[in-house]
């Protein structure tokens, strides 16, 4: 059962160095996170880099849609040879083209899986969170066992936190 | 003996434009009748139609007639661009169109240099007396569709049939196999043949016509008349035209 | 060039959520006015497939009209969006952040406009999904030969791509009318928005999927046009279509229609919501009439390519069409009032910053460079169907029915439906982007001299 | 937009040790350098004799001219097409271009050269008389009769001078603060030069604001004559030699490749400066990677171009544009267009989409020399086959219609001299320029510095770019 707790900053000073003391006082990356209202420059508060591997969604996105394409025109093309005007069954431009929609078609559509797939969503629960993020303050999470919630609310109130909230996890 | 290329030959020196055979064309085809105000609307349905143009000043004018059906080209260019495949090549040379398969998206229309393509605007219809004399062997067309000249594939499908049947070859010229439009020409203006067939009329004609290399108008070719209509497209029509004897003025049909 | 004002992030929200939050009293007329077009442009529909195309004015050889006119026009308008958000975001223009979204919304809807124009212009529309490969019981399948087996594949991407798109790029702002909203509705969009909180891995992944999708759109948006364009120019009957210059032609004559709607668009937006001025502010309006004018004039130099190389060839059909295009009335006219609303009259009251700076001018001249798109398309599909062999014979004309009218209408009034609906239901304004450019805006301090700057990661 | 990229560290030094530093490479010349020189020198004499090989063949058939024509558009599409990387972003005042942009520039002197290598053309190329077409439309129609018989000629020849004018223009203009500083600053000949070309360049504001003011137009001066120089020459000199030929989209084409190569060109130009000339310091990262995308970018065009032009000759079926297709691409140069299609488009596709490739300092020069080779190639492709073509008054020959296919031309001794003489005297012209105008832009460089920033943004450190307006 797991606790969480949310911070509420204005000033990007302040949330930085609150999130220094949490790292301080231990707590490790996955137990605290900073939520803002709009994308800081990365590294503004000092948090660490998130790794992903998006860029590996539209390659493979890509080779399936080009496969794709590949089995329409030529498979049809092969399963029902009708000659049309003199042009060559399997003809490499006609082919060209929708084989290149197909494969762009692919990767773009995993890029979009990959984009919602890296960014951890969909999220069911909330967690602890609160609406004034979107207008501009900066929350501070940490979620974490019973026993250690309290210290993290400690840190928060001494740092100066415009307001703490407690949710459920 | 493989697949037959039917084809025709068209002398334009024999054409009195007529139009006897539009209307055989008209009433073996089950192509319902142009009233006045299809042609007002420029939406007849002819699968032939004689071009008329005229020549010169009066009083001294001349008529020019050129029937134009569809060529069967080698090459068409309103065979690729159908999305559906409801116009393909077959294999006896026959540039075919699949009414069930059609959508209409008119595309074939435009491909056409020849503009022997047309479409149903209306649902087709008939005066209460001709609606016995509609053709069985021929389907009628429903509104929404492109349809165009076959060469009368039911002819040819008949004698095919008949010719299996009584294990007889195929008679060249023989009139069951002939096109509507070639019977009833009252100037032999059409021949109708296999054009895979070194001995039919068709190969003759065109190899004394149309013969030699590739056909221009340099010198040594003078006597021949052979031409393709607009062959400057690459179509590779199955139908070759002879030009009018005039010693006035060369390759006016050429325009 | 860029006076701006400093705004907060609730300022911005307040700002950008106000169509939706309280609703602007045309907006009931305006939403019922355009579903009225709909409705009617429908039943003429209905009543064409009823009685066959026959209601229409095509005839032989005119057999494309209107309603191929106006798919290309949808196309081309399509064009803007991507062309906009894409090309703008790759380069770092910091101009574009108002407009990105509101482009690509345009795009969404004029493409689902295009779509549905061909099943008006087919002869058996409920026989249309035969050009999809689907038929696996039967073994009959669709000629991939065929441009319009190419159309549907290219545009069906394009569709699916800028509307995925719109669509992940809303996820932050969704979040926002999420906190707003109260309710039922705050639960539907937190369903909407996947229960977003902006952790730095989400925003890592919005800026990251701007730039990558942009690079990924942006050849797709090239392809769909030229293969719109090869609808026409493999045609080799055809005197006016079978030119090799089609594709790039087309593309940057659709660049120019559709960024001057994009224009257009944000004008009506300035005005429609009087907040918007705080956040939509001239500037936008100077810089993308700037880039108009390098587009249009490089749309002309493609126009005039065309017209002079139709003519090198000398040919016989070639001079007749030309001559019945620019010389014959009615396409006389309509060939002047095209060249006239496309280039000579927009694009000199652009050079003038005053005009590009004032919203009633900027409108009027956008909306003319669209009519002359349209004629453009009309001029090309048209005069050339109608002067189409050497046959004189069947040389044909066209005017088209009230009916085609009525349809042709229909697709505009669905267009401005569509972004109605997405006004009340949806923010057309990037709520996050323009934050992060509050935040990324910086400015250089030299001597006496400041110097607009911004952060660049 | 990517934290991978490090601008150059140069960018952070102080003015002064900018000024000192370049002037000082300015100055010194290693004998590595003249030893370049004298083994390019030597190349040229070769094409000199070459040169004068093919003008005693004599002008009366034009096949043999092939190559030699070929070798003229290529300098036109790469070495001429360069200064446009300086051009282009400083109008979308884009900052990466500085160290480079002086550079890019100095290979508009070796227009001037391009110019000699023209002048045979002009009486290789028949007259409108001989009755081919032309877009000048000569005698066509009565109206048509003001136009002269040597339009073609005339035209070319009045565009690509003031090409060259403007572009050398543009360098002095750009050169000047440089030139003064030399002067100021330099000792030796090179001094007494820049004293000479400064003129009186003392920097006051108002001088600095034409400076703007005139580089700004001669860009757009150079840029508008570029394209209008590529459309006369693929027009009159290429594509009216093929009867049948009828392709709107090739003076387009023929321009873009030349945007592709000259991309390419000045990214190999950079790669040599940084590894041999020592600027390390001053050519980072970003050069590389923003112009790396720039050529990836006209990579694609290039083939979107190609594509749209040949599907529509493909699918339409007239004998006239079949056999241009298969004189140019399917024919006698099948060879050589396959590898002019992977060099120009396949290689850089696969090559660039990888980020370690782009961001590599060794990947896009790699791919650059590639396209380099490749528009080579496609020059010889299209000119030489042009050329071979025998001309109207040939009796195979029509005026719609190309009918006879003919075999692929072989370069004659001469032939070689010429393209070995000719680019090696366009580098040795490159790089004789390059010891009179500094090849590293050091007023530019230090504006960047005033634009520039590094500071830190709460806990992280960011780079803050000025635009001035």
């Amino acid at each position: 059962m797991k606790r969480s707790i949310i911070g509420l900053f204005l000033d990007e000073n302040l949330a930085a160095d609150a999130l220094d003391d949490i790292r301080k006082a231990g707590y490790t990356m996955d137990e605290y996170e900073i939520l803002t209202g709009l994308p800081y420059p990365e590294g503004t508060f000092g948090e660490n880099e998130p790794k992903h591997k998006l860029y590996r969604w539209p390659l493979f996105g890509a080779v399936c849609g080009f496969i794709m394409g590949l089995l329409i025109t030529a498979g049809t093309q092969v399963a029902y040879p009708l000659v049309t005007g003199g042009k060559p069954v399997l003809g490499i431009p006609p082919m060209a083209i929708i084989m290149y929609e197909g494969t762009m078609l692919g990767a773009i559509i995993f890029t979009i899986i990959g984009v919602v797939f890296e960014s951890r969503l969909p999220r069911i629960f909330m967690g602890a969170y609160d609406t004034r993020i979107t207008e501009g303050y900066i929350g501070i999470t940490v979620t974490t066992s019973e026993d250690k919630i309290e210290k993290a609310e400690e840190i928060l109130k001494n740092i100066g936190a415009e307001d703490i909230k407690r949710g459920w996890e | 003996m493989g697949n037959p290329s039917w084809g025709m030959v068209i002398d334009n020196d024999r054409c009195t434009g007529c139009q006897s055979c539009v209307t055989a064309c008209q009433s073996e085809n089950n192509i319902p009748i142009n009233q006045e105000d299809h042609f007002t609307q420029r939406r007849p349905i002819q699968w032939i139609r004689i071009e008329r143009y005229w020549e010169g000043e009066f009083p001294n004018v001349k008529a020019r007639f050129i029937p134009v059906l569809c060529q069967h080209c080698a090459d068409a260019p309103c065979e690729p661009v159908c999305p559906v495949y409801a116009t393909y090549h077959n294999d006896q040379g026959l540039n075919v169109q699949v009414y069930n398969r059609c959508i209409g998206t008119r595309f074939c229309a435009n491909g056409c240099p020849y503009q022997v393509r047309h479409f149903n605007f209306w649902e087709p219809e008939w005066p209460e007396s001709l609606e016995n004399q509609l053709n069985p062997d021929v389907t009628v067309r429903t509104r929404g569709i492109m349809e165009k000249c076959t060469f009368c594939i039911q002819r040819i499908q008949r004698t095919k049939r008949d010719s299996e049947k009584t294990n007889t070859p195929v008679s060249d010229g023989d009139r069951k196999l002939n096109p509507a439009c070639v019977n009833a020409c009252p100037t032999n203006t059409f021949t109708f043949g296999d054009f895979n067939d070194p001995n039919s009329k068709v190969s003759k004609m065109k190899e004394k016509e149309l013969g030699g290399e590739a056909h221009d108008d340099n010198s040594e070719h003078d006597n021949q008349r052979g031409y393709h209509l607009l062959e400057e497209y690459g179509t590779h029509p199955s139908v070759v035209y002879l030009k009018k004897v005039d010693y006035a003025a060369k390759t006016v049909e050429k325009h | 060039m860029q006076e701006h004002i400093q705004l907060d992030p609730k300022e911005i929200n307040d700002i950008a959520l106000s169509p939706i939050l309280e609703t602007p009293k045309w907006w009931f007329p305006a939403v019922l006015i355009s579903f009225g077009f709909i409705v009617a442009g429908l039943s003429a529909f209905f009543y064409m497939v009823y009685n066959g195309l026959g209601v229409t004015g095509l005839n032989r050889p005119v057999f494309w009209g209107f309603f191929i006119v106006n798919f290309v026009f949808w196309i081309g308008i399509s064009h803007a969006g991507i062309m906009i958000s894409a090309i703008l975001r790759l380069t770092q223009a910091e101009w574009r952040r108002p407009i990105t979204r509101a482009a690509e919304v345009l795009t969404v809807f004029s493409l689902m406009a295009a779509l549905h124009t061909p099943l008006f212009h087919v002869g058996r529309p409920w026989r249309t999904y035969w050009v999809f490969p689907y038929d696996f019981s039967r073994g009959v399948w669709p000629n991939v030969r065929s441009p319009f087996v190419w159309d549907p594949s290219a545009v069906g991407t394009y569709l699916i791509a800028s509307t995925l798109f719109v669509i992940i790029c809303l996820l932050p702002d969704l979040a926002i009318i999420r906190d707003r909203t109260t309710g039922l509705r705050s639960k539907i969009y937190g369903i909407l928005c996947l229960g977003w909180r902006g952790t730095p891995r989400q925003w890592k992944m919005q800026t990251i999927v701007g730039i990558l999708l942009s690079a990924l759109v942006l050849p797709v948006f090239v392809s769909v046009h030229s293969i719109v364009s090869w609808d026409f120019a493999v045609i080799v009957g055809v005197e006016g279509w079978h030119s090799t210059i089609f594709a790039p032609y087309f593309i940057i004559g659709a660049i120019h229609s559709g960024v001057s709607a994009v224009a257009t668009f944000m004008v009506i937006m300035m005005w429609a919501w009087k907040g918007n001025n705080k956040i939509l502010r001239p500037d936008h309006l100077d810089a993308i009439g700037r880039l108009l004018i390098i587009v249009a004039t490089t749309w002309f130099l493609f126009l005039f390519l065309e017209i002079s190389f139709a003519l090198f060839t000398l040919e016989r059909p070639e001079i007749v069409l030309r001559e019945l295009q620019f010389f014959k009335w009615p396409f006389s006219g309509l060939f002047i009032l095209f060249l006239l609303t496309a280039y000579f009259i927009p694009v000199p009251m652009w050079m003038f910053k005053k005009v590009r700076r004032s919203l009633p001018l900027m409108f009027i001249t956008t909306i003319l460079v669209n009519i002359g798109m349209w004629l453009e398309r009309f001029l090309i599909i048209v005069p050339s169907l109608s002067r189409k062999t050497p046959f004189a014979f069947d040389w044909g004309s066209y005017t088209p029915s009230i009916v085609e009218i009525l349809i042709v209408t229909e697709t505009f009034a669905f267009v401005i439906f569509g972004l109605l609906l997405f006004s009340k239901f949806l923010p057309l304004i990037p709520i996050f982007d323009i934050k992060e450019g509050m935040v990324f805006r910086d400015e250089i301090k030299i001597g006496r001299r400041t110097v607009p700057a911004s952060i660049r990661e | 937009m990517n934290p991978h990229v490090i601008t150059a560290k140069a960018t952070l030094d102080k003015k002064s040790k900018i000024n000192n530093t370049l002037i000082e490479r300015h100055q010194r010349s290693s004998n590595y350098f003249w030893r370049i020189i004298t083994l390019l020198s030597i190349f040229f004499i070769l094409g000199i004799v070459g040169f004068v090989m093919k003008l005693s063949s004599g002008f009366s058939d034009k096949v043999i001219w092939g190559y030699y024509a070929a070798m003229f558009a290529f300098i036109l599409t790469t070495a001429q097409a360069a200064p446009m990387v300086a051009i282009a972003p400083r109008m979308a005042k884009a900052h990466w271009r500085r160290p480079i942009s002086r550079t890019a520039e100095i290979w508009t002197i070796v227009g001037l050269f391009n110019l000699i290598l023209f002048i045979p053309l002009l009486w290789v190329l028949p007259s409108l008389e001989d009755g081919r077409r032309s877009l000048w439309f000569w005698n066509v129609a009565p109206e048509f009769h003001g136009v002269p018989v040597f339009s073609p000629h005339i035209w070319a020849t009045l565009a690509l001078c003031a090409l060259v004018f403007i572009g050398i223009l543009l360098l002095w203009v750009s050169a000047l603060p440089d030139l003064a500083l030399i002067r100021d600053k330099g000792n030796g000949w090179q001094q007494k030069i820049a004293a000479k070309l400064s003129r009186n360049w003392i920097g006051t504001s108002a001088q600095w604001h034409w400076l703007y003011h005139r580089m700004g137009i001669l860009g757009a001066l150079y840029f508008a004559m570029m394209v209008f120089v590529h459309f006369l020459i693929s027009i009159d000199f290429l594509l009216v030699l093929i009867p049948g030929w009828i392709d709107a989209l090739i003076p387009i084409t023929h321009a873009a490749n030349a945007l592709q190569a000259g991309v390419a060109t000045m990214m190999l130009t950079m790669f040599c400066l940084r590894q041999f000339g020592g600027y390390k310091d001053y050519i980072g990262h970003d050069q590389v990677w923003a112009l790396g995308k720039l050529l990836f970018a006209l990579s694609l065009l290039w083939f979107w171009f190609w594509f749209s032009s040949f599907n529509v000759l493909w699918y339409g079926k007239k004998s006239n544009e079949q056999s241009v297709i298969s004189l140019l691409m399917t024919g006698p140069y099948l060879k050589i267009f396959i590898c002019v299609f992977i060099l120009n488009f396949v290689f850089p596709l696969l090559m660039m989409i990888w980020n370690p490739v782009r961001r590599s300092f060794w990947g896009p020069p790699l791919i650059a020399s590639g396209v380099i080779i490749g528009t080579f190639l496609d020059r010889i492709r299209l000119y030489v086959a042009a050329y071979s073509v025998p001309g109207i008054g040939d009796p195979n020959v029509s005026k719609h219609e190309l009918q006879s296919i003919p075999l692929a031309h072989l370069p004659e001794i001469s032939d070689i001299f010429i393209m070995i003489g000719f680019i090696s005297g366009s580098i040795l012209v490159f790089m004789l320029a390059t010891k009179i105008i500094p090849v590293i832009n050091i007023w530019e460089q230090k504006e960047v510095v005033l634009y520039e920033i590094h500071k830190k943004f709460h806990r992280t450190e960011v780079k803050i770019l000025g635009k001035p307006d």
